[in-house]
């Protein structure tokens, strides 16, 4: 029988499946569906040094096969949440990845400074793209020295391996993720949402601008996989569209060693045990001996 | 909580533009206190996410639901047709809070009726019931509570009370005792900040079952809030730590 | 009656509904169908110097609502266009804007220097961005003094106004622009394709690599069309995903003061003369008396 | 050419994973020559471009295409019913050409016989014709073709001749008049390129119905290429300089 689980910077996932980050709450909330322990790990909200309000609503919407979403980051903060959700994850050995952001170089660093190894902590996951929150227009994720310098602050205070989760950032998606590289980034995840907008052409107004998410994604994710994962000798995680087993598999032939499955939760709360259990079938059907065997096989 | 298969036994227009929709579930769902809806996946693939509803009625296997036709989503839904199959995510959220009071008022403006039509059939005795739309043609929504006594306004006089169903409330408000009350409100918001504004002043103790736009409909996504005077942490889930919360606690 | 005509660098144009580059061949092969004095203007396949052939196939492919093209940019050169396809625009009288690229700077330059001013002439439109096509690797889209350089230099040798055309480039897209503007370009339209694409899971092949058209990329064309003609006091004319009236009418409120429809035309040959006669029809049912009374009315 | 909305009357599988497709359509489509094809919008909205089918017969008002499943788009046409609406876009691209020759030689490959259906009609007894399946169950494909006669092959020798369609024509080849003699073709890509070394020698006129996947139809896009001998212009639209070329031009 083939094994689903991968080896994550040293860890060891029970399969390649997550969350992505801010699409499952603090966790806990799909416990009644279904236990947390169906994930290969859980990535945390996005998580800042101190708790932030998010934006006015409408916060959704929906655009097609799309959602547009304008959260604004909303959460505890990152004491609260090792106060108050971690407990679980630790209960349910669930290993996690935590995703966390800041306004400013000093509290991406304060930030990670706070969170203390632990054997369950997989690595910080460095959100570089937000586009939904503009203070002082400044995102990191924007310019490769900005990039080189917060990647390289980050590493220098933390003993956790750091990702650096990028945003389609199309033509120089190369560019930013070499200058993560060579300040020490351990992995990337890819892709975050895309800026996007709706007009009503009833009120004439703009009722939301937020992150695109979802399968209209997917291609272009697939793009951004394919291209790091074959530029850089570091993991990639996988995300952006995936709704299905085959989609997972999708990315993991094109060079994800992992995935993370957000949108597709909202519609079929499901979706994620759905997808780790069609991974293990699809393993026994075409007699692999691991995950591990397809992933980069379509983009070698 | 569970995501339950269920098939379209009646889709029915019961006013223009209303309709009355009854599921068959196919396992059954967990006890809801009403206030408590669904997430329901719409049939066809045009509509990509769920849409939220109140439960209107739950009797093993039947779930009602009672909608409005405002948008892609629920014109969609209109259409669907018998034996179709759907998805309905429930029962969510925290519903009406019922141990406090001896008598309830219960306000529902509109399709707010579907809101409170459980928790009225759930009172019984134990509440008044208010019922406020623009004309008679929408009396058709509170035809199935036709053994209860509904005290009902429209807005353009054709039945009942000529006005708002809150300018009702405010003339009977006097009659009723205060320190034992406590209303129980579903419908626009407009509705509720009247409300609000009658009372404000004996800050008379108030539910109120709010509306948001929602992603998921279980706290994972933070799309569905509203804000409320907690200074800490103002914006609160709708469909987490609502849909029903205190009136004096919300910022509408 | 409200009038759709639009005067776009110092020409009127009968309406705002122009083809997107690449998506209605030479022009003639449409008129079975529909005359192409029926467009507001005619925009160009995209010509080069020198003919090129282009891309093997596949060269098209379906992904949920969007289309993932790798043409490649086959084209019969500027000459030939001239030569053997222009005389039915003035036969017709029909403006043209001639969408034009080049691998290197001096072909850009060759290219708009070849092209003398004519009365049809509406501007010449830079494909910057060409995401197919990978000489060198080097993209001019992807660098602002590239981009700097590029439109200067061909500004200094056309008196033809110049419109560059640029790639979602997400968070660069305003300092691309702004580049351009600097290089006294004259308009922008908005946007090119996404890089995408597809794996093939039972093959496991990747069967293309191309870029993104059609509703997909909608909801980021609007936003980089309000964020970019809040910016610059010149005109945008607006491309992705446009399908019908309400997708058009979406882009004027967002601030296009012309539209460019594409993939559309695919799964509707119609789409372009029925989003003119929905335009029309918008306008009696507002009241208003010219089309230009809604462009970046919810975006101001 | 217009794009003419039709209703589907019939859509019978012939033969396992083979349609029959009858479409009645709203208005007469222009004159057609064999080979050219049409361009379909699949009903439902999970199909986002057309697709192209050859046109199988046409008798004013009834347009009938023939197709096998092999993909998402085939598969939901497969399923869709009578009455239901379809547009199709009419007739396209360039057909062969019957000018030239006195004897013809039809060749079809499994589902390639729906390519050449109009034309074997259109020819009639100046033709010999092929048709080169895998068994016997896709003999109903040339069911309609009953009254002329027909060479058959199948690969697993269940009816006819045993092997492919190409290596029939080649045992047959000498017993045609080489000069006065042109093969007119459609099928697998394999077939075309066997059929290409047997009438190498003699350089045997040759035209060849292709098929690429397409976005327009109309020649708008440049999606659909094929790649020929031409050093200029290499590539040719299949849906406007095609989908028949001459076998000598193109590169297989
Ligand atoms: C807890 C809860 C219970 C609800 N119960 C019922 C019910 O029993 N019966 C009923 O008819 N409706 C109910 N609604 C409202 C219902 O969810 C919306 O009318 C529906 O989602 C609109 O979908 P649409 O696609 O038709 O509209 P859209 O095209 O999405 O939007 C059209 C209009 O509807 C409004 N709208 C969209 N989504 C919501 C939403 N989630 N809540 C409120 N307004 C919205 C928009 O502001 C817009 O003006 C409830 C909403 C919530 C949050
Ligand atoms: C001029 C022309 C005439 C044709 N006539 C017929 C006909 O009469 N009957 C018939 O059954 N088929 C015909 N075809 C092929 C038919 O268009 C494809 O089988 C169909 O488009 C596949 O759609 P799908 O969504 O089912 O497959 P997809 O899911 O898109 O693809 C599945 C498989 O089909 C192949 N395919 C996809 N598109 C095409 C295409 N355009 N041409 C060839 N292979 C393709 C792919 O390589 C893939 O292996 C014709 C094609 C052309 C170009
Ligand atoms: C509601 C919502 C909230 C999100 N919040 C975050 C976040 O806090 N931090 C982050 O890095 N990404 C966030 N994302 C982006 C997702 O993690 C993911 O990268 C993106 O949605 C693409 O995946 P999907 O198409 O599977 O949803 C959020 C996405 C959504 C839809
Ligand atoms: C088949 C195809 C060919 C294209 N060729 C060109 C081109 O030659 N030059 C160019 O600038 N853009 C080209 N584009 C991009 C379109 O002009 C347009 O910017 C894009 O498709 C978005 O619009 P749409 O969603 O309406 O198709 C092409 C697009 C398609 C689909
Ligand atoms: S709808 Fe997602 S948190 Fe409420
Ligand atoms: S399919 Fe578009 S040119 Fe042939």
């Amino acid at each position: 029988m083939g094994s689903l689980s991968v080896k994550l910077f040293g860890k060891t996932l029970r399969n390649p499946v997550m969350n992505a980050s801010g699409t499952l709450g603090y966790g806990r909330e799909i416990e009644p569906l279904w236990g947390i322990e169906t994930l290969g790990a859980y990535v945390t909200k996005g998580l800042s040094l101190n708790p932030h309000h998010g934006n006015p609503t409408p916060r959704v919407w929906e655009e097609g096969r799309g959602l547009i979403n304008s959260i604004g980051l909303q959460n505890v903060g990152v004491d609260r949440f090792f106060d108050e959700h971690f407990p679980l994850f630790q209960q349910k050995r669930t290993p996690i990845i935590v995703n966390f952001f800041g306004f400013t170089e000093e509290e991406y660093i304060a930030c990670a400074e706070r969170i203390r190894p632990d054997r369950l902590i997989v690595a910080l996951e460095m959100n570089l793209s937000c586009p939904n929150v503009k203070r002082g227009g400044i995102s990191f994720g924007k310019d490769p020295d900005l990039v080189h310098g917060i990647v390289k602050a980050v590493k220098g205070v933390t003993e956790i391996p750091v990702i650096a989760k990028l945003t389609p950032e199309v033509k120089n998606l190369k560019e930013i993720a070499q200058a993560a590289y060579e300040a020490g980034v351990d992995g990337f995840t890819l892709l975050n949402t895309i800026p996007a907008m709706v007009v009503d052409v009833e009120k004439r107004t703009i009722p939301i601008r937020g992150g695109l998410s979802g399968p209209v994604l997917k291609p272009v994710a697939l793009k951004a996989v394919c291209e790091i994962s074959t530029s850089f000798p570091v993991p990639v995680i996988g995300a952006g569209g995936i709704m299905n087993q085959n989609d997972a598999l999708s990315f993991l032939m094109a060079g994800a060693k992992a995935l993370q499955v957000g949108t597709a939760t909202f519609i079929d709360p499901y979706a994620i045990p759905k997808i780790v259990k069609g991974l293990g079938e699809y393993l026994k059907r075409c007699r692999c001996s691991s995950i591990n065997a397809i992933v980069g096989t379509a983009c070698g | 909580m569970d995501d339950i298969e269920g098939k379209i036994t009646k889709n029915d227009e019961v006013a223009p533009g209303y309709y009355l929709l009854r599921i068959k579930l196919s396992r059954p769902m967990d006890p809801f206190v009403p206030g408590q809806f669904v997430m329901v996946r719409i049939p066809g693939k045009d509509v990509f996410l769920r849409r939220p509803f109140s439960i209107y009625d739950y009797r093993q296997p039947v779930l009602t639901l009672m909608y409005k036709v405002v948008g892609k989503g629920t014109e969609i839904l209109s259409k669907s047709r018998k034996n179709e199959k759907v998805f309905v995510l429930c029962p969510l959220g925290k519903g009406f809070n019922l141990r406090r009071r001896k008598h309830y008022v219960v306000l529902g403006g509109g399709i707010g009726i579907a809101g409170v039509h459980a928790l009225i059939r759930r009172l019984g005795a134990r509440s008044s019931v208010f019922f406020g739309c623009a004309a008679k043609e929408e009396l058709a929504l509170i035809k199935d509570l036709g053994d209860l006594p509904v005290a009902a306004s429209t807005l353009d006089g054709s039945y009942g009370f000529r006005g708002t169903v809150v300018e009702l409330l405010s003339e009977r408000l006097a009659t009723f005792r205060k320190e034992e009350m406590e209303v129980l409100a579903c419908g626009p918001v407009v509705m509720l900040k009247a409300l609000r504004r009658i009372l404000e002043k004996d800050r008379i103790p108030c539910q109120v079952l709010l509306e948001e736009r929602m992603a998921c409909g279980l706290g994972l996504c933070f799309g569905c809030v509203t804000k409320t005077v907690d200074e800490a942490e103002p914006y609160k889930r709708v469909c987490k730590e609502g849909p029903v919360f205190d009136l004096w606690e919300v910022c509408l």
